[in-house]
């Protein structure tokens, strides 16, 4: 398994700088504050706003939709930044990482005009709808249904764990407009653009473990999506929606949740001149290095059309695991009394990362179904 | 456990169960706290167990506290059960008077607080259920000795503020406030009351992670996928027995524990433990969540009472950290590590 | 799963230094040489004489045979010192450990009579015949066969990782004395006594990484076993071979097989007077302590004929981990060059405890069943 | 990779699999080595890949030796083919000439040798194949400063040994030895010179550890357990995808790295790089074995030679301890840790 080592031209590097200035003005500023785990619970639409008025929503997508044609490796570059600093991108995330790649890759023509442009503009938030109350890791077992009526679907049932859904405005949702066969589980599934604003929808909270707003459930009562929402091939949505998950597996989001803590535990410990406890940290930031090295070469084949499966799934299963562990390294180095209100920011980074990190390997594929991807992959070589 | 704690300790989880709910827990997220079975605790008399017989007490000994400290833990008891009982020992441990009105206590590492001509000055943070109580037992310096220190709350200025598990811990700040009793303590004294408040925190740690081994247990037979339970399978077998066998380490270590501080034989078995238990802290709360995937970190399920605490208590007081750099201290001295691990 | 706390009496506390000070005295003398893993591969019948004329071997065994009657807890704190003074006992380790208890539940009055007294003298050492060439973890698989002869049996087959079998006078032999049932594999299978210099036997060894003799392939050609060989009941070999399985799982030596390396290390780093080095090791201290607590409480339930399945499997799979990783932790700490051959005691037992690691969760059961076993416990309860 | 070393690659690759069986291998435990491979190395003018042209090499670069010593590890080549050409190559490049005769070099952390007068005194400990070789490049002290040297080996006193793979490494004392060339270091050199040695030690260890996953592939293919292949098990599943993680990690470390190297871009990539490939020979060594159970410890099966290198190599030269203490120096100098590691 051999990818690409990617050197960043003299242009990638003069963007990452443009990118480091834009974030360390609005911190300055106070336009956000620097977060553990920002990509995902730190939805802030005002925020996603002012990044679209620089052209870094759907930064890759054609000129025709708004987009500047830029390279997967520009995006990635953009979003290790606003991944290090901590910035709040999670309103506009799914919409920009995966919605986007979606309707270029399957999507309509009038898909493509209606939605990428408001995408690009943080105009018009993304969810994703695939997990069900009972389908967990299991999602060939979703069960929510749309039935064919005249101009469109109905659908009924219900998606969980759907993240800032509450900010989104439609949501790609997985159902059956076939009827569920426990023999083939992954036929009659299909990807439709659901507006959650439309008659039928309820959305309401899971508050996370610390409180906040942040999964919803979902629910369909006799929901109206016209066909011209049909996303792709009908039946087709198991394989459209495996699709996305090279995408969604080996970003820079898979290394860098718990970066801000890292960075402050290096700040801390050189504060305390422990060059032991630095020596520590040196192990943590060539775990970072190598990880990066992966998946940076897996941007690069992406972005060159070629199947990443297996590198992906190993980035997303390394990676995690070493989000989680930062916390866990960084209160044996230094001592922290973890908090999230507090003014010390390694307390309030501890805080972040102990209680974000148990869901890094559960989110996106679990680590248990992961392993198993990779085994297989593997064993059939 | 005596026999009097055995009945005290039957009585007690009964009531914990009957008291404590999931929505009892909660009810902290809303600065409101388990006053029902407080009530019920003092009525049946339950938070004297350890106090001398002349002041009204059973007369039990730190076994008997920390077997309660470990239902606490395990309940997620949500009232100053742990921190009045233990004020209250440690304060007549040193020979002063228990309090019946509510009592916290925090021993900590860094000692901000001074007295002088009987005045207490200084802030002290992460008071655990300060709000709550009428007296605090501290530690306190005076010129360079270290006093033991009850103080009424009702002089000091307070901020609320709580730990990783919505749990009272307020900063409190004295100008000049004047002390119920003061003691000195020395070294060896100092040495015992550290331990006896880290071994107190250790139970409730334990109790916790007890419970979140069994409420995983629970999970894993109720939950299915791919059409089976998911105990069936292998890797959700792996996290099983890593968990059961942090809880079974963990209850042996503080049994261990608990029966040297009843015989004052111990030696290093507090400074074990605790190094042992932050460690079945961390793995218990990492398996327990990637069982229950996503359910477990939602506010609703009940997961997140224990592993949040287990998280939060494992950085109050005396820590592992702490523990550590002692151990570490004692082995420079220690001509031959079996024998020193080996023979009393 | 509650164990109880033991406390040790001044006498077993006093017959702990007498183990001790004959340790010191005979490696004084040079009679041995500390070294790690030394229980199973430290064979060295001359020395197991020696810890014969103590009467320390059989030590709980009835007076009858020769024994000493001691407690189970007498000889818990015997091989506790035997292994952190990494003493060659691997000679009659198997016989002590293994057949003299199973021959104490399940032998006929004549095997004990003829077998116990020569092992108490350190005259007779066993091995243990249970894995075969193709059954690994899966033991129910065995297919040696014995046949129904006159007098006797007739053993044909094959058994294989027989440690010390080139030492051993007998080796305790799981066969098949009725046909092999695909349904029902745990029946028809019993356990003979083999005189391992009877004709038809052939032992080869299986050279260890290292070069080292330690395993054995045992191959039967018409081996005879007389009736009066036979243990325990005909096609009971099954369970009476489980039954062993908690003897063998929760001793010292599932703790203490790299502790000699683990001594070394906090002498060096008092020697450089590391305190960070130090907490670091008093966290490998506090794993042993925890390990021993728990490891002592299976030894006395057992003493009391209680029932440890499950706290056997968690010491098992818990301490041979830990024992694993000492050389891993002990070299991020004092530099090594791992040598078998090394002067330096660290250098020595570095390499001793690194080449001999990968056996420790894998023989008497892998991890991976033992973590079966164990949630399939915790489960049912 | 150059086109000309995809080539050289190629035939590098063909001799050591006609020219190194696990046979071969094993020779090395009765002090033998792979003497027709060197033969057929020698004959064919691999062994000059990277020596210039002006010395009748095919001027290669360090990619395209690391990218052998990949191959020298995964085929636990017994032969000093690293020492031979790594050592032409340091030599050229401080500006010395390189050697026909059988080279070895040993650039050692603690440098025990000294200079004087031309004449070179001390002990050396683990010389790779100095039994072998006729000449020794190391590092000599000579009063502050260090000089690079290169010794005709017949001058030494020499006591065998064996690193934990049974590779020769020999004790090596010199008294008054005249050497054949010497020049000095300075800082930035020295620096480049453990680099480029570091970074072949480390293409070794890629070799070794992906072929150590390879086996355990295809050994669950191959064994059956309970009826089944074993890589139908969640657990050994687990086990391969840890392994392959750390196989696609290391290679693409090394190649990261060697990407710095040759394009002197370098600034802490082979830290880096040895940091991660010590933890993944550990947890690559672990896993392999664990899968293979049994077999996999006995001298017969040849993932040993694999695992044992690892345990080995990685103590060898300048370890990953040498390069996080590098690392921790730096990083008290550095402003912005991310900015650091992002930007050139």
């Amino acid at each position: 398994m051999k990818l690409p080592v990617v050197q960043f031209t003299k242009e990638q590097q003069a963007f990452r700088l443009e990118v480091r200035a834009f974030l360390q003005q609005h911190l300055k500023e106070g336009t956000f504050r620097t977060k553990c785990d920002s990509w995902l619970s730190g939805s802030d639409p005002a925020f996603s706003k002012l990044v679209a008025a620089q052209g870094w929503i759907g930064m890759t997508w054609p000129s025709a939709y708004g987009g500047s044609e830029r390279s997967t490796i520009d995006r990635y570059i953009l979003t290790e930044e606003f991944l290090a600093a901590g910035a709040p991108v999670a309103a506009h995330w799914f919409a920009d990482r995966q919605t986007g790649p979606l309707l270029l890759r399957f999507g309509t023509k009038e898909q493509r005009r209606f939605f990428l442009p408001k995408i690009i503009q943080g105009d018009c938030f993304f969810g994703i709808g695939l997990s069900e109350p009972n389908s967990g890791s299991d999602l060939a077992s979703v069960r929510t249904k749309a039935e064919k009526v005249d101009g469109g679907w109905l659908v009924n049932g219900a998606k969980t764990w759907t993240s800032n859904a509450h900010d989104a405005h439609y949501m790609v949702t997985l159902v059956r407009t076939a009827p569920y066969d426990e023999q083939h589980k992954h036929k009659g599934l299909s990807q439709l653009i659901l507006d959650l604003h439309a008659p039928g929808v309820t959305i309401t909270p899971i508050p996370y473990l610390t409180g906040e707003r942040h999964f919803n459930d979902v629910f369909f009562d006799n929901v109206f999506v016209p066909d011209a929402m049909v996303v792709g091939t009908l039946g087709n949505g198991w394989a459209q929606g495996l699709a996305e998950l090279a995408f969604e597996r080996s970003g820079p989001e898979r290394i860098l949740s718990t970066f801000p803590l890292l960075n402050e535990l290096i700040i801390e410990l050189k504060k305390a001149k422990d060059t032991v406890g630095l020596a520590t940290a040196s192990k943590l930031l060539a775990e970072m290095w190598s990880l990066r090295n992966l998946s940076i070469g897996v941007a690069q084949v992406l972005e060159e059309g070629g199947e990443v499966g297996i590198p992906a799934a190993l980035v997303k299963s390394i990676g995690t695991k070493f989000e989680q562990k930062i916390p866990e390294i960084a209160r044996l180095l230094v001592r922290a009394y973890p908090n999230l209100q507090a003014e010390h920011a390694f307390d309030r980074y501890m805080a972040e990362s102990i209680l974000h990190a148990p869901g890094f390997t559960i989110r996106g594929g679990t680590s248990e179904v992961l392993y198993g991807i990779v085994a297989k992959g593997v064993v059939a070589q | 456990m005596s026999e009097m704690l055995e009945i005290v300790s039957d009585v007690f989880e009964k009531m914990c169960k009957d008291f404590v709910t999931k929505e009892t827990v909660d009810l902290l997220e809303e600065e409101k706290w388990a006053t029902a079975l407080w009530q019920q605790l003092e009525d049946n008399e339950l938070l004297k167990v350890a106090v001398a017989e002349q002041h009204g007490g059973a007369n039990g000994d730190i076994a008997d506290l920390l077997a309660l400290y470990q239902l606490t833990g395990y309940y997620a008891v949500p009232a100053p059960v742990l921190e009045h009982t233990l004020a209250n020992f440690i304060i007549e441990l040193v020979g002063l008077t228990p309090f019946s009105s509510i009592t916290t206590i925090l021993l900590n590492e860094q000692q901000t607080l001074t007295l002088t001509n009987g005045r207490l000055d200084g802030t002290i943070h992460h008071v655990p259920w300060a709000r709550t109580a009428q007296q605090l037992v501290t530690f306190a310096k005076e010129n360079d000795s270290t006093k033991l220190v009850a103080v009424d709350l009702i002089q000091a200025e307070m901020t609320y503020a709580t730990n990783l598990a919505a749990e009272p811990r307020d900063t409190v700040s004295f100008e000049q406030a004047e002390i119920i009793a003061q003691i000195e303590v020395n070294e060896l004294q100092f040495q015992k009351l550290i331990k006896y408040a880290t071994a107190a925190k250790l139970s409730s740690i334990a109790g916790a992670l007890d419970k979140a081994f069994q409420l995983t247990v629970r999970y894993s037979k109720e939950r299915e996928q791919f059409g089976r339970p998911i105990h069936r399978f292998q890797l959700v077998q792996q996290h099983l027995a890593i968990l059961a066998g942090e809880a079974a380490i963990a209850t042996a270590a503080i049994e261990n524990m608990a029966g040297s501080l009843v015989d004052e034989t111990e030696r290093f078995e507090v400074a074990f433990a605790s190094i042992r238990l932050d460690e079945a802290s961390k793995t218990v709360a990492t398996a327990a969540h990637q069982v229950h995937a996503a359910i477990g970190v939602t506010y609703e399920h009940s997961l997140q009472h224990y592993t949040r605490r287990l998280w939060a208590w494992r950085d109050e007081g005396f820590t592992a950290h702490y523990w550590q750099e002692q151990l570490a201290a004692d082995l420079l001295q220690v001509e031959d590590v079996w024998a020193w691990m080996t023979t009393q």
